[in-house]
C-alpha cells in the first residue's frame, strides 16, 4: 500500500470544491471510482481525473502534490486518515472536520479550521483571515481540536471560537479572538488592532503588549498554576509553543462591552 | 501455621466489593498538600457513619503530579458510586477548594467518570473558565489567595474494602507496637489504606445486638475483659486485640498489604507478646471476598 | 379541453359525498355537468379505488412579506441543508423551515395544496407581501390585512368615531392592502409595546389611548362582519405564549358579543397554571368554549418537534420569547405607526417539558373540538413547524396507535399533564376534507375553491388509499390546478403562477380625505402610494387578481 | 392615462437615488422629456431627475449596434463563460426578479456594488438579529437620536428635515426639544442635526477607525460596567457614561447608522455592538436601532434575492441551486482572482457607477448617460426606473416598498427586458 496521491494537473482558473475527497470518503473506492468523482468549479462539475493525477491506493494517507490556493475544502468534514498537502490550499482547509491529521507544507486560504472539532491541523506556513471562526449562520467557530501555524494568521482569527487550541508561531492581523466563546489561542508574535473585540469567553496568550481596547481591563499580574499544565501538554508538540515554560502573566479580561469574562494572558 | 511464634489462624477476612477513587492534591508545598488531603481524609474511617473510608495513599514528588508542584494521594473507598460521588464533592468544596494553594486532580485513568470539580465550578459565579488539555478537562476557579485549579473528572473503580487482620498480644502496648510496624509496611503498598486512626482500629464489631436499633455491637468474644462471661474466642494469656482494616482498589492490593502488615507484626514475634493474628468474617456469607490468612502467608 | 376522472372515491364534504365512487368532468379549468352523450373526452384518468379531494387550502401560513424575508435572510444555516435544485421545469431555491417563494410553492403543490393565505400583511408591508406571494407559484394565495396596533385606527377609536368610520376604514385597507381578510394582532398590544407596556390583557389599557384590546376586537369583529367579509376577523390573542392565557382567549371569545371571529393557532393561547411548573393544558376548557359558541373558529397551530422559526407580527410577545430562541438570535422591528414583527429562530424538543405539552395541548384541541367545519389544520407555518410536515400531522389526528406511540416518547411530566392518550377519536378522510377543504374555503371566502361541485375550480387532488396517512398525503397521485396536471405522482410536472383572492368590500370613499390627511401629516410616504395595484400583483406574467364576492355591505350602523 | 410625449406636471413623485425613497416631490417634465425637480427635491434629487434626456445605441467595443445583435453578444459571452458574475446590481424589484432569473438559468454568481457596505448588516442580522425601526416611527416617536459614525445628510440628505425637525407628530412631542447626538467620526456636517431653533447637538468626534472602541464602551456602560479609561479615543469616558444615562432614560431612543460610511474592516461588529446596545436598552426603555443610507436598489436587491434564493446577497447559481458565501462570492474578489470570466454588470440608476476595472469580457446594462474609461465589450443602455419606466423600490429601513412612476416616454428598453431576451437566448426559459 502506498499513499493515495493526487498531484494537481493545472492551474485551475475557477476554485475547486474539493470536499468528496476525503480519507474516509475514498476509502475503498478504486482508482477509476476516485477518477469519476465530480467536484464542483465555477458553474462546471469536473471528474477527479481531469483535475488530478491519481496513484497510490492507500485512502487513508491521502496526499496532494503541486496544489494550490484555488483547492477549497480540503479535508471536509474529514472523519478519519491523514491528508499531507504539498502547496498551498484554498479556503476552509479542515471544514468541520471531526477527527485526523491534516499538515500543510505552504499557505491556507480564509476559513481555515472553521467548525472543526476534532483532530490536528498543522500548517507550515501561513493563513488567511478567520482562522478558526465561525461562517456566517453557524454559531461556532472552532469546536475541538488543535491547530498549529507556524508562519503567520490574518484577521479575526478564532471569531466565536467554541473550544480547541490554536497555536500560532508568526504574526496575526486584526481583531483577534473576536468574540471568542472558549478555547485557547497563543500567538507569539505581534497581533493587530483590536484584539478580543466582543470576547466572551476563552484564553489568548500573547508574549507581547499589544493594543487594548477600552473595555479589555486590567486585572493585574499573576502566576497561574494551570500555565504550567497547559505547557506541559504542548510539550511533545510539532511546535515552537513545545519549548515555553512561563506562567506569570499580565492579565486582562473583558470584553466588558459584551459582559465577557475572556481574558488575555500576557506573558512577562 | 506459626510466624516467629505467633500463631496463623486458619480463618479468613471476609472483604466487600466497594466503590474506589484516587484524588491527587498538590500545593504550594507537601505541608500545605497534606493540609488539604487530612481534612478531605478526616472522619472518613468507616463507612458506616462517614460515607466514606478514606486515607492518604503516599506523597507525590514534583515529577509525579500534573501541575509539577509536590503533592500525595488520597484514595476514598464507599459502598455505592453514588454515595462516593457525593463524598468525593463534598469533600473536596470543604477541604481542597478552601486550602490556600491546593489544587486536585484525577488519580485514575479509565474507570467510570465521575465529577472531581466539575460542580465546584458553580463556586465561581460565572467567572470560573474552563480548560482543556491533552483530552482532559481542568477547572479554574477565581478564589482569594488566586485560582483554584481542579480537573474536571477522577476515575472511579470497582474496589475491595474490609480486609482486615487482627492481632492479639499479651499487653496493650504490645498490640500496638505490632500495629505500628504493621501499618508502617503496609503504607509501602501502593493502591491500599488502612482507614482507622492511624490505621489501627480497636472496635471490632460483630453483627447485630441486643438493642433493636443497632446493627452491629462491640465484637464481645474478642474482647478481653469479657473473657469470663461471654463465649470468647481468646486464649487466657491475651490481654490486648487490635485491628487493622485495609481498603485496596483490587484484591490482590489488599492481599499484599495484608500480607506485609502480619509479616511485620510477626516480625516482632511471640518474645514481644505477640502471640495470634486472626481475622474477621461472617461465616463467608456476607463479603464476596475471602483472604485466607494462611493462603496469604505461605 | 374536456378531462374525465373517471370512478374516483370522492370526499367532497361541501356536497355531503363521503367516499363515493364518481366521476368528474373538467372543461376550461372548471367543474362542469357530465356532458352529452357522445361528446369527445379529450383526457381521461382511471382514479378507481384513488381518493378525490379538492385541493387543500391552507388558510393560516407566513409564505410572504417582511418578517419571513427577515426569517430567510437570518437563517442560511437553515437553507443550506435543504437545497432545491434548478431542474428542467423548477427554479431552484431552498426549503426548510423558510423556504425560498418558489420552493414553497412547489412543496406546496408536490402535497396536494392548491392555495395558501398568509395571514399578516401589514398594510404598509403589503406590497413587499404580495411580491413575495407572487413570486409563489403552483397555488393561489392572499392575504389577511393587519389592523388593530396601527395608530390611525386607535385614533378612531379614541376619538369615538363612530362604527360607520371605522368600517370604512377596514375596508379601504382592505382594499389598499389587496387583502381578502382582516387580522388583529396581540389586538392594541403591539402598539402598547412602543410605549414601553410589555403586557396587554384584554381589558387593559393603551398607556396612550386608553383603548383596551376588548374594544379593538369588538370594533374591527363587528366591523368585517357589516362589510360583509366572508372571513371572520382572524385573531391572534393577547398573550400568546404565557402561562394561563386560557383565560384571555376564554374571555376573548366571550368579548367580540356574537361577532364571528376566528382564532388563529390556538394552541398558542390555551394554557393554564396548574402543576409543580405551572403550565398545564387548557385545551379542554378551550374545545368546550368552541363547541358551545357556533361564532367562533380556531386553527391550532401544532408544534412539531425540530428546529422551525417564529415569524410574527406579535413583536411584543417576539422580544419576551428572544431569550428563549435557538440559535439564541432574534430581530424585533417597530414598523411605520402600522405595526411590529418578531423573528426568532426556535427548536422545539419532546424532552423539553413545555415543548412536549405544546405538542400534546394542539393535539388535544383538533381531538376535542367536535366540528370539524370550525377547526383547521395547521402548524401556523413556520412558527409550530414547517407546512411540510402536515403529512405527519395528519397521519397524528387519523391514526391514534401513531399518536399514543409517540406520545409515549415524550417528556414524562408532559405526559402527567396530557389527557391525549385517553382519546379515542380518529379523524376520517372525510373530515380531513373538511378542515383542509371545505371548510377552510367556507371560511376564506373562497366561493368556487375547495369543492368538487359544478363550477367550481378544478383544484383537485387525487391520492393512493394506504394505511399509512403520512405517506398517502405527502405524495398524491396527481394534483390537478385550475383543470391542468400540475403535479405526478409527487412531482412537479407543470409550472403554473395561481391566481391572488381579494375581496372588495364597498366603503364610502369619502373616508381618504381623512386618511390622506394622516398620512401627510404624521407619516412618511404618501397615501396613494401604499396601495398595491393590479398589475404590481400581476407583473411580469404573474397570477390573476381574483376577487371573491363580498356579501355585500350590511345596514348601516345607527 | 398618461401622455408622457406631453409637457407636464408630476406629483409625488418617489425618487429612488437614496435609501430614504422622498415620495413627495414634484417634477416637471418639457415635451422632450427632460425633468426637473420643482419640490421637495435635494441635491441628488435635482442630479438624479435633471439628466437630459439620452438615448445612446447599444454598442459592441464601442461600435454602436442594433439592440438584437447587442443581446446576442452578450448572450454568448454569457454562455461562454465558466464563473460568469452579475455584479453592481443597480436596478429596482422588477430588474432584481429578472437579474436572479437570468443568474440561476446561467449559473452566475450575484453581488451588489454597495455590498462592502451592506454586508456589514447582513453579518448581524445572521448572526444576532436586532431590534430596529422604520421612518414613520422616528418622525414619531424619536426624543434621543444618536448618530453613529456618520452626519447622515450625506447619505441622506432630507433625513432631518422629514423624520426629526417635522412640525407635528402623533404624539404631541416638542420636536425642537429632540435631542441629537454625533457620536464618532471626524468633520461631519452636523448643521442638519441644529435644532429649529437653534439648539446645538452634541457632537463626540472620533477617528473613524476608533469607533469600535467608542461604541464598545457605550455598550458597557448602558449594561453598568464601570470602565477604567479616563477618556476614549479622544471622548470623556464621563461624556459617554452621560449619554449612556440618557440612553436609558429617553422614552424613544433611536440609534442611527448607515454601513456604507462604516468604511474600515470588520465594522459589521462594531454594528453589533449597536444593535446589541439597543437591545440592552429595551430591556427597561424603548429604544430602536435604524440602518440608513443606502440606494442603487441595494435593499431591493437583497430582498428580492433572499426570496427567490432564500440568500441575501453574494450567492451563486454556480451548484445548480443557491448558495450563499459572503467572502468567495464578493464581485471585487472574483475579479481579482481572475475566477469570474465575465462580468455582467447593472447599474440603471447612477452612470457614475461604472464596472470596475477587470480584464475579462464585460457587458454593462447601464444608465444612458454612462461613460467609460474602457469601453465594455458590450453596452446595453437601460431606462432608469423611476424615471424611464415603473418600478418598485424598498426603503433603507427595509420595510417599505414603494412603487416608482414612469415620468416620460422612453425609447430605452428596461432591464428586465433585455435580461429576460439573454434568458431566452441562453435556453429555453422555465417558466
Amino acid at each position: 500500500m502506498s499513499a493515495l496521491t493526487l498531484t494537481l494537473k493545472s492551474i485551475p482558473q475557477q476554485r475547486i470544491d474539493c470536499s468528496p475527497l476525503t480519507p474516509d470518503k475514498l476509502a475503498g473506492k478504486s482508482v477509476a471510482e476516485i477518477g469519476a468523482i465530480e467536484l464542483q468549479s465555477g458553474k462546471l462539475t469536473l471528474r477527479t481525473d481531469a483535475v488530478f493525477d491519481i496513484s497510490g491506493d492507500d485512502a487513508s494517507d491521502l496526499v496532494f502534490m503541486n496544489c494550490r490556493d484555488k483547492l477549497d475544502y480540503i479535508g471536509n468534514a474529514m472523519q478519519s486518515g491523514r491528508i499531507i498537502i504539498h502547496g498551498d490550499a484554498g479556503w476552509y482547509l479542515g471544514f468541520h472536520m471531526k477527527k485526523g491529521n491534516i499538515v500543510l507544507h505552504g499557505h491556507a486560504g480564509g476559513f481555515a479550521a472553521s467548525g472543526m472539532s476534532g483532530g490536528t491541523l498543522h500548517i507550515h506556513g501561513s493563513v488567511g483571515d478567520y482562522l478558526a471562526s465561525a461562517i456566517p449562520g453557524d454559531r461556532k467557530g472552532m469546536k475541538g481540536g488543535l491547530v498549529i501555524v507556524t508562519g503567520n494568521a490574518g484577521d479575526r482569527v478564532g471569531d466565536q471560537m467554541r473550544r480547541g487550541i490554536v497555536l500560532i508561531e508568526g504574526n496575526v492581523g486584526a481583531y483577534c479572538a473576536s468574540r471568542m466563546l472558549a478555547g485557547t489561542i497563543g500567538v507569539m508574535g505581534s497581533v493587530g488592532d483590536y484584539v478580543g473585540y466582543g470576547m466572551r469567553r476563552g484564553t489568548l496568550l500573547l508574549f507581547s503588549q499589544p493594543r487594548l481596547h477600552a473595555t479589555l481591563q486590567d486585572c493585574g499580574s499573576h502566576t497561574l498554576p494551570f500555565l504550567k499544565l497547559m505547557f506541559k501538554s504542548f510539550s511533545g508538540l510539532p511546535s515552537k509553543f513545545a519549548a515555553i515554560h512561563l506562567n506569570r502573566v499580565q492579565r486582562y479580561a473583558g470584553d466588558l462591552a459584551n459582559d465577557g469574562k475572556g481574558e488575555i494572558l500576557i506573558f512577562m | 501455621m506459626i510466624i516467629n511464634g505467633v500463631v496463623i489462624d486458619d480463618t479468613f477476612a471476609e472483604a466487600f466489593g466497594m466503590r474506589g477513587t484516587r484524588v491527587i492534591i498538590t500545593a504550594q508545598n507537601l505541608k500545605w498538600a497534606y493540609n488539604a488531603a487530612n481534612a478531605m481524609t478526616g472522619f472518613a474511617t468507616s463507612v458506616i457513619a462517614c460515607g466514606v473510608e478514606a486515607g492518604i495513599e503516599r506523597e507525590l514528588d514534583s515529577s509525579e503530579t500534573p501541575d509539577g508542584r509536590p503533592g500525595v494521594a488520597v484514595l476514598l473507598f464507599a459502598m455505592g458510586s453514588a454515595v462516593l460521588m457525593k463524598q468525593l464533592e463534598t469533600r473536596m468544596g470543604q477541604c481542597v477548594l478552601t486550602c490556600p494553594t491546593a489544587a486536585a486532580f484525577s488519580g485514575i485513568e479509565g474507570g467510570d467518570r465521575i465529577n472531581l470539580g466539575k460542580n465546584l465550578r458553580f463556586f465561581g459565579d460565572g467567572f470560573q473558565i474552563s480548560k482543556q488539555f491533552g483530552g482532559k478537562r481542568y477547572w479554574r476557579v477565581p478564589v482569594m489567595d488566586g485560582e483554584f485549579l481542579t480537573e474536571e473528572k477522577t476515575g472511579m473503580v470497582r474496589a475491595v474494602g474490609g480486609g482486615n487482620f487482627l492481632v492479639l498480644a499479651e499487653s496493650q502496648p504490645q498490640a500496638l507496637a505490632a500495629c505500628e510496624a504493621a501499618i508502617e509496611a503496609m503504607k509501602k503498598v501502593p493502591n491500599v489504606i488502612m482507614p482507622f486512626p492511624g490505621g489501627v482500629v480497636r472496635s471490632g464489631s460483630k453483627v447485630g445486638s441486643k438493642y433493636k436499633t443497632l446493627i452491629a455491637s462491640t465484637n464481645d468474644a474478642f474482647c478481653p475483659t469479657l473473657k469470663g462471661i461471654t463465649k470468647t474466642d481468646l486464649s487466657p494469656e491475651i490481654e490486648s486485640v487490635m485491628e487493622i482494616v485495609i481498603d485496596g482498589l483490587t484484591d490482590e492490593d489488599v492481599r499484599k498489604a495484608t500480607r506485609a502488615g502480619i509479616a511485620a507484626a510477626c516480625e516482632l514475634g511471640a518474645k514481644n507478646g505477640i502471640k495470634r493474628i486472626s481475622a474477621g468474617n461472617y461465616g463467608g456469607k456476607l463479603g464476596q471476598f475471602q483472604f485466607h490468612l494462611r493462603e496469604i502467608m505461605a | 379541453m374536456l378531462i374525465k376522472l373517471s370512478g374516483g372515491t370522492i370526499y367532497d364534504p361541501a356536497h355531503g359525498i363521503d367516499g363515493k365512487a364518481m366521476d368528474i368532468f373538467v372543461r376550461d379549468g372548471r367543474i362542469v355537468e357530465k356532458p352529452r352523450d357522445g361528446e369527445r373526452i379529450d383526457q381521461e384518468y382511471n382514479l378507481a379505488g384513488k381518493v378525490v379531494m379538492a385541493g387543500a387550502i391552507d388558510m393560516h401560513t407566513h409564505i410572504g412579506g417582511g418578517k419571513v424575508n427577515i426569517a430567510r435572510t437570518m437563517l442560511p444555516e437553515d437553507h443550506r441543508h435543504d437545497p432545491a435544485a434548478h431542474s428542467d421545469l423548477c427554479r431552484a431555491g431552498c426549503g426548510h423551515a423558510v423556504p425560498s417563494t418558489l420552493t414553497a410553492g412547489y412543496r406546496y403543490a408536490e402535497m396536494g395544496y392548491t392555495a395558501g393565505f398568509e395571514p399578516a400583511v401589514l398594510p404598509m408591508n403589503a406590497r413587499q407581501a404580495h411580491l413575495e406571494m407572487g413570486d409563489t407559484p403552483m397555488i393561489d394565495k392572499g392575504g389577511y390585512a393587519m389592523l388593530g396596533s396601527d395608530d390611525l385606527f386607535l385614533r378612531m377609536l379614541a376619538a369615538k368615531q363612530d362604527q360607520n368610520a371605522i368600517n370604512d376604514y377596514v375596508a379601504w385597507t382592505i382594499a389598499a392592502s389587496q387583502g381578502i381578510g382582516i387580522k388583529v394582532v396581540n389586538a392594541g398590544g403591539i402598539n402598547a409595546f412602543k410605549f414601553n407596556q410589555r403586557f396587554l390583557d384584554l381589558d387593559e389599557q393603551n398607556s396612550y389611548y386608553g383603548i383596551t384590546p376588548r374594544e379593538v376586537l369588538k370594533t374591527l369583529a363587528r366591523a368585517v362582519h357589516e362589510l360583509g367579509v366572508p372571513h371572520p376577523l382572524h385573531v391572534h390573542g393577547n398573550n400568546l405564549g404565557v402561562p394561563g392565557n386560557v383565560e384571555t382567549t376564554l374571555n376573548s371569545m366571550a368579548g367580540v358579543e356574537g361577532y364571528p371571529m376566528h382564532l388563529t393557532h390556538i394552541q398558542f393561547h390555551s394554557y393554564g397554571t396548574e402543576g409543580d411548573r405551572k403550565f398545564s393544558s387548557g385545551a379542554a376548557r378551550i374545545a368546550e368554549a368552541i363547541n358551545k359558541q357556533k361564532n367562533i373558529s380556531a386553527d391550532v397551530g401544532q408544534i412539531l418537534f425540530g428546529q422551525t422559526v417564529t415569524a410574527s407580527g406579535d413583536q411584543m410577545s417576539q422580544f419576551r420569547n428572544a431569550g428563549a430562541g435557538s440559535p439564541h438570535k432574534s430581530v424585533c422591528m417597530d414598523i411605520e405607526c402600522d405595526a411590529g414583527c418578531g423573528v426568532v429562530p426556535f427548536k422545539y424538543k419532546d424532552q423539553n417539558f413545555v415543548n412536549a405539552l405544546q405538542w400534546a395541548i394542539g393535539l388535544e384541541i383538533f381531538l376535542l373540538v367536535d366540528d370539524p367545519w370550525r377547526i383547521f389544520l395547521t402548524t401556523d407555518h413556520p412558527n409550530g413547524a414547517p407546512f411540510t410536515s402536515y403529512p405527519h400531522l395528519i397521519k397524528l389526528l387519523m391514526d391514534k396507535t401513531f399518536r399514543n406511540d409517540m406520545f409515549a416518547s415524550l417528556n414524562l411530566d408532559a405526559q402527567k399533564m396530557s389527557t391525549l392518550a385517553s382519546i379515542d377519536r380518529e379523524y376520517s378522510l372525510y373530515e380531513i376534507a373538511i378542515m383542509t377543504r371545505a371548510g377552510a374555503a367556507k371560511l376564506v371566502g373562497l366561493h368556487d375553491r375547495g369543492h368538487l361541485g359544478v363550477g367550481a375550480a378544478a383544484d383537485i387532488t387525487v391520492y393512493t388509499d394506504i394505511a399509512d396517512r403520512e405517506k398517502m398525503f405527502e405524495k398524491p397521485d396527481y394534483v390537478f390546478k385550475d383543470g391542468q396536471l400540475i403535479v405526478k405522482d409527487g412531482n412537479i410536472v407543470r409550472v403554473v403562477w395561481g391566481a391572488t383572492h381579494t375581496v372588495k368590500p364597498e366603503f364610502d370613499r369619502g373616508i381618504e380625505k381623512e386618511i390622506k390627511q394622516y398620512f401627510d401629516k404624521y407619516l412618511t410616504i404618501k397615501m396613494d402610494h401604499m396601495k398595491v395595484s393590479n398589475d404590481e400583483i400581476e407583473g411580469d406574467g404573474r397570477g390573476k387578481v381574483i376577487v371573491q364576492e363580498c356579501k355585500g355591505r350590511r345596514e348601516k350602523t345607527a | 392615462m398618461d401622455n408622457f410625449a406631453q409637457a407636464g406636471t408630476v406629483e409625488s413623485v418617489a425618487c429612488p437615488f437614496c435609501g430614504l425613497l422622498c415620495d413627495d416631490l414634484t417634477v416637471q417634465r418639457d415635451s422632450a422629456g427632460n425633468l426637473k425637480v420643482m419640490e421637495n427635491g435635494c441635491a441628488r434629487a435635482v442630479t438624479f431627475f435633471e439628466r437630459p434626456v439620452a438615448a445612446p445605441s447599444p454598442r459592441i467595443q464601442g461600435k454602436p449596434v442594433a439592440l438584437q445583435e447587442a443581446l446576442a453578444k452578450a448572450a454568448e459571452i454569457l454562455g461562454k463563460a465558466r464563473q460568469p458574475l452579475l455584479a453592481g446590481l443597480g436596478t429596482e424589484v422588477f430588474g432584481m426578479r429578472a437579474v436572479m432569473n437570468l443568474a440561476e438559468s446561467s449559473r452566475a454568481t450575484l453581488d451588489h456594488m454597495n455590498s462592502n457596505g451592506f454586508m456589514r448588516n447582513i453579518h448581524v442580522l445572521q448572526n444576532s438579529g436586532w431590534f430596529t425601526t422604520t421612518l414613520s416611527e422616528v418622525r414619531n416617536r424619536v426624543d434621543l437620536l444618536v448618530v453613529v459614525g456618520t452626519d447622515i445628510s450625506s447619505v441622506n440628505p432630507r433625513f432631518f428635515e422629514r423624520e426629526i425637525w417635522n412640525t407635528e407628530t402623533m404624539f404631541d412631542q416638542n420636536t425642537s426639544q429632540r435631542e441629537i447626538v454625533y457620536l464618532g467620526g471626524r468633520d461631519l456636517d452636523t448643521s442638519a442635526g441644529v435644532s429649529p431653533d437653534g439648539r446645538q447637538p452634541d457632537v463626540f468626534a472620533c477617528d473613524l477607525d476608533r469607533i469600535p472602541e467608542v461604541v464598545a464602551a457605550l455598550r458597557a456602560l448602558i449594561i453598568g460596567k464601570k470602565l477604567h479609561a479616563s477618556e476614549i479615543a479622544g471622548i470623556a469616558t464621563a461624556d459617554l457614561e452621560r449619554l449612556a444615562q440618557r440612553l436609558l432614560a429617553a422614552k424613544y431612543a433611536v440609534v442611527a447608522w448607515a454601513a456604507g460610511p462604516l468604511a474600515f474592516p470588520h465594522a459589521e461588529l462594531t454594528v453589533q455592538n449597536i444593535t446589541e446596545l439597543v437591545i440592552a436598552i429595551n430591556k427597561t426603555t424603548r429604544a430602536a436601532g435604524l440602518p440608513l443610507g443606502g440606494s442603487d436598489g441595494d435593499t431591493s436587491a437583497n430582498q428580492v434575492s433572499a426570496w427567490i434564493s432564500g440568500y441575501p446577497m453574494r450567492n451563486s447559481y454556480q451548484r445548480n441551486y443557491p448558495d450563499f458565501d459572503p467572502y468567495i462570492y464578493a464581485a471585487d474578489r472574483q475579479l481579482q482572482s481572475g475566477e469570474a470570466d465575465a462580468l455582467f454588470w447593472v447599474s440603471t440608476f447612477n452612470p457614475e457607477r461604472t464596472p470596475p476595472a477587470a480584464d475579462v469580457p464585460t457587458v454593462v446594462f447601464g444608465d444612458a448617460h454612462m461613460e467609460f474609461e474602457k469601453e465594455p465589450d458590450v453596452y446595453i443602455p437601460v431606462g432608469t426606473p423611476g424615471i424611464d419606466h415603473k418600478g418598485i423600490m424598498f426603503r433603507s429601513d427595509n420595510v417599505v416598498a414603494l412603487p416608482l412612476q414612469q415620468l416620460r416616454s422612453s425609447s430605452l428598453p428596461t432591464l428586465g427586458e433585455v435580461l429576460r431576451a439573454i434568458e431566452q437566448a441562453l435556453q429555453p426559459a422555465v417558466q
